[in-house]
């Protein structure tokens, strides 16, 4: 049989002892997985970041405007001096500040502006009474009242926040459930992987 | 200097990235994907000093004597692999690859298949109908979850109907002011930021 | 009981109910949805020889849930005689999207270079995206082995959108978007997608206004695929699992209040 | 009509997303600096950027803004007590779906730093496990100063605020490990969560742990709404970071952010019924 493949399967087997209790096989594969997967990381970006759009055109592509991001990137390294360590500071205010700025508008439009509009249909057209567009109304207001926050829930505002968590319930239920199939799924395909190549069970 | 510097910085990338989202000129499209780049080239670098910090703290608890085989077993994975990249390569057919297909994906896969497990349980002591809201969550989830499955059809032709309903306007409905609340809130909290009102980066003297 | 012996209880059932069913085949008979229908009437009218893209967009640790999607989908592909070009916009989905080729066309004795290939992984996916659909050479020089393109006789032929039917994106996440929104809106491409059944839902807005040809979604659609080829596999082996796992979740939820309602009558009573 | 209109947003998406892939397709509108099709978008950051201006400006001169009670937020100081009084741990974990720059990891950096003062007052061990190498290096500035703050500088263990693995299950195998040996009293999980959500929920949950948790992924949020003891929904998470920190500038965010629902509102109800009344009209379309 496939070394890779006993492999795999003790490892699997050894991950699913958690659910057991915390043990000492699972805490090696845990932190084999924890190795691994940052060497893995190290590799990756190393390669696809660092080689590739850094190092490369910097020092064979004549592109000197790199320096900018290399300098910064090492003054990361200033954390490990305790006199120095503000430096840091100045690559994550960058990091912070772009992400910020693409943020704002992106934000608005995907978040804002497209569900807004989305959730506008008429009541009443050739096909007549639209109940759905009646429910999604509802459903968007008294949600909204619900994240209302400079306000008690009181009076009418009470009432429409409280409308707005059955619609919350609605949506965390149906979420659950959708995602339960997906879920499962995946056990379904570590048991096929156990019985059928690992234990050879099925042919 | 050590505050106003990153304030200062911070708010330029932020105006730059702000503006650059309305224009399709392509000296704003160049100065984004530049701006794209340098994160990134960033991150890589301070992934670096993350995993150097992460390696210095397990060499300290070695040296007290704390659970040396699990630390080692890390510290022994983090300089495998790169060891593997360096000697074979990482396309097909390289050790590394053959280390990440039947090591570490196996792995992977069966620690996000723990989550059926816990579906289960979840579903076993949250799904209690102690109130009304509670109940209303019970609900819909049942439905959902038997309108999910061949059975469903069987049942009726209606079943997989009434799911399909429910998801797409009561459910959505919510789903919609839950994502308009939070991009408002995204939306301020960046706002700050760029003014440098919001300074929690900044913190720690 | 104590709270952590009901969760074994709960765990070992599960384990129980898992195995037992998936070593029980059941036919469910034919089953079919429209969506599943559609995409495989696409892919059986196309005539023999026709190139298609296969890209695998997702990572490793969904790859139980992706294989039969995938699997089913590629044996249509080999079995039709079309030629299918495989990419990968994630790092993790490349080496499997290679492996799944090579077996499934093994099975058919499909020769690579002229019957398919596999050009590998591209980072930046909306660069890469965008790119094929002026020049796949361009964004590919060399294939995923490292072959130059041009000693590829299929990619002679192929110079960009214009002579592929239809891309084919496996995914577990929102990269689908991006081959809908770029390689669809801006070069009329039609895509289709293999996906996991948390994001089927995610694609509904697509499938409705058409931007998205038609959806395979988790082991259900790939057990409903397998059935229209003709060729049980996964999708069909886990589908008794799949339902008597949603059976055996509702049982749980349903003890579970039983529980509650008995414990909170007892205590009322105690008051 | 309506297809023309949308595919032409769609194509201005691309105009503004894409970037460097296709410099010579826009060629021809070299000249453009401003695309006519994020209009909508602008006008809008305009109102919003202006409505936020005014709320900071108006809390400035002195009027107090209150915000309604959020269910969860008085559990923060219940949760510490809990930890104090257990004498464990307390855990702290942003999620693997986020990184610094996206507008979630900072309001949970800001509940950290209440959490991290009252944890150094009462001479609590707070644990931070993160996927993400600068989100550990601004998490270990926020809980330093928030030592200061309390007046225990001595109290801040920087070996408690680490980095574990890039990889989202490696993440969620490591947190997991850490939540059943450690075994802390209150576990917060504040950021942005993916399918790792339930496994450190019901993990925590095994050990007796109380649960905060608080999330923008919407799918998420079902799993910790059923397996946790107070989830912040969506904006209550933002919302939350300016009630706890009471921050004046949260805190007025957070009257603007209701300002703009108020705008939305009647929006939809005027849309609406435009919609009803001439159902050809699209004028609410973006």
């Amino acid at each position: 049989m496939d070394i890779g493949i006993i492999i795999a399967g003790i490892l699997t087997l050894a991950i699913f002892t958690f659910l057991y209790r915390d043990n000492p096989i699972y805490r090696l594969v845990e932190h084999l997985l924890i190795g691994l997967s940052i060497g893995y990381a190290l590799v990756i970006y190393w390669q696809t970041t660092l080689v590739d759009i850094l190092f490369r055109p910097l020092f064979t592509g004549g592109k000197p405007v790199l320096l900018i991001p290399l300098v910064l990137g090492l003054l990361m390294f200033s954390r490990f001096n305790s006199r120095l360590s503000w430096l840091s500071r100045i690559p994550i205010a960058f990091m912070i500040g772009a992400g910020a700025g693409v943020a704002i508008p992106a934000m608005l439009y995907a978040r804002t502006l497209k569900q807004v509009s989305a959730s506008v249909m008429p009541l009443i057209d050739d096909g007549g009474f639209h109940i759905e567009a009646l429910v999604v109304a509802l459903g968007l207001l008294s949600t909204l009242a619900y994240f209302y926050f400079s306000r008690e829930h009181e009076g009418l505002m009470g009432k429409a926040a409280r409308l707005g968590t059955y619609f919350l319930m609605v949506f965390f239920g149906a979420t659950f459930a959708y995602t339960v199939m997906s879920r499962m799924s995946t056990f379904i395909g570590r048991i096929d992987f156990l019985l059928t190549d690992f234990l050879r069970l099925i042919g | 200097m050590k505050q106003r510097l990153p304030v200062i910085i911070c708010f330029l990338a932020g105006a730059i990235m702000f503006l650059q989202y309305f224009s399709p000129h392509p000296v704003a499209r160049s100065v984004y994907s530049a701006i794209l780049d340098y994160w990134q080239i960033i991150f890589a670098f301070t992934l670096l000093v993350g995993v150097a910090a992460y390696v210095k703290s397990n060499l300290k608890q070695i040296s007290r004597g704390q659970d040396i085989p699990y630390r080692l077993v890390a510290i022994a994975g983090i300089i495998l692999m790169p060891i593997l990249a360096i000697i074979g390569g990482i396309k097909i057919d390289s050790p590394f690859l053959w280390v990440f297909e039947n090591v570490i994906a196996p792995m992977q896969a069966t620690v996000f298949s723990l989550l059926a497990f816990f579906v289960a349980s979840a579903s076993f002591r949250g799904f209690r109908a102690r109130n009304l809201q509670a109940s209303i969550l019970l609900g819909t989830a049942l439905i959902v979850l038997v309108g999910r499955v061949p059975i469903a059809d069987m049942i009726s032709e209606y079943f997989p109907k009434l799911t399909f309903w429910i998801q797409n306007y009561p459910s959505m409905s919510a789903r919609r002011a839950i994502l308009i609340g939070i991009g408002l809130g995204s939306m301020t909290t960046a706002f700050r930021v760029i003014l440098g009102i919001e300074r929690t980066y900044l913190k720690g003297e | 009981m104590t709270p952590a012996g009901i969760r074994w209880i709960i765990f070992a059932g599960l384990f129980a109910v898992v195995t037992l069913s998936y070593l029980v085949v059941v036919d469910f008979g034919s089953l079919s949805s429209p969506e599943v229908q559609k995409s495989y009437d696409y892919l059986e009218n196309l005539p023999e020889g026709a190139v298609v893209m296969v890209s695998f967009d997702h990572e490793a640790s969904s790859l139980p849930e992706i294989q039969p999607i995938a699997l089913a989908i590629l044996r249509h592909i080999f079995r039709s005689n079309l030629k299918p070009v495989g990419v990968s916009l994630f790092a993790e989905g490349t080496a499997i999207g290679y492996r799944l080729m090579n077996k499934t066309a093994g099975e058919f004795g499909k020769k690579y270079g002229t019957d398919y290939v596999f050009m590998g992984f591209k980072p930046q996916q909306i660069a890469a995206i965008l790119g094929m659909g002026e020049s796949i050479k361009n964004i590919f020089p060399e294939d995923y082995l490292g072959t130059p393109v041009e000693k590829l006789p299929l990619m002679a032929d192929i110079e960009n959108y214009d002579d592929i039917e239809m891309v084919i994106s496996i995914a577990d996440g929102s990269l689908t978007v991006h081959w809908i929104e770029y390689a669809g809106a801006k070069y009329g491409q039609p895509v289709m997608a293999g996906l996991t059944a948390a994001m089927i839902t995610s694609y509904d807005p697509y499938l409705s206004s058409g931007q998205l040809f038609s959806v395979v979604g988790g082991l259900k659609g790939a057990a409903e695929y397998e059935s229209l080829i003709g060729r049980k596999g996964g999708g069909t082996r886990g589908m008794m699992a799949q339902t008597t796992t949603h059976l055996y979740v509702i049982v749980l939820i349903i003890i579970g209040n039983i529980f509650y309602f008995r414990s909170k009558t007892k205590s009322g009573a105690k008051q | 009509m309506k297809n023309v209109g949308s595919r032409f947003i769609i194509f201005a998406l691309i105009l503004t997303n894409a970037r460097d892939a296709f410099a010579d397709d826009i060629a021809g509108q070299a000249s453009i600096w401003f695309d006519r099709a994020t209009l909508p978008t602008l006008i809008l950051s305009v109102i919003c950027i202006a409505i936020v201006v005014y709320a900071i400006r108006a809390s400035k001169s002195g009027r107090g803004i209150t915000i309604r009670e959020i269910p969860g937020l008085a559990a923060v100081e219940e949760a510490v007590g809990r930890a104090t009084e257990m004498g464990s741990p307390m855990l702290f974990t942003p999620g693997w779906g986020g990184d610094i720059q996206r507008p979630t990891t900072i309001a949970s950096m800001n509940i950290l730093s209440t959490v991290a003062e009252k944890a150094a007052e009462y001479d609590c061990r707070l644990i931070y496990p993160t996927h993400d190498p600068v989100i550990m290096a601004v998490a270990q500035e926020v809980v330093k100063e928030s030592c200061y703050k309390a007046g225990y500088p001595d109290r801040y263990r920087p070996d408690d605020i680490f980095y574990i693995s890039s990889s989202q299950f490696g993440y969620a195998a490591a947190v997991d490990g850490y939540i059943s040996r450690t075994k802390p009293a209150s576990v917060f999980l504040l950021g942005t969560f993916e399918a790792e959500s339930l496994i450190l929920a019901e993990t925590a949950n095994s050990i007796g742990a109380m649960q905060i948790a608080g999330t923008d992924s919407t799918i998420q949020l079902a799993f910790f709404i059923v397996a946790c003891d107070y989830t912040l929904i969506g904006e209550e998470l933002f919302a939350a970071s300016g009630y706890l920190s009471r921050n004046p500038a949260i805190l007025s965010s957070v009257r603007a952010q209701d300002i703009i629902k108020i705008l939305i509102v009647l929006f939809v109800i005027i849309a609406m019924a435009w919609a009803t009344i001439d159902p050809l009209s699209t004028w609410w379309k973006f």
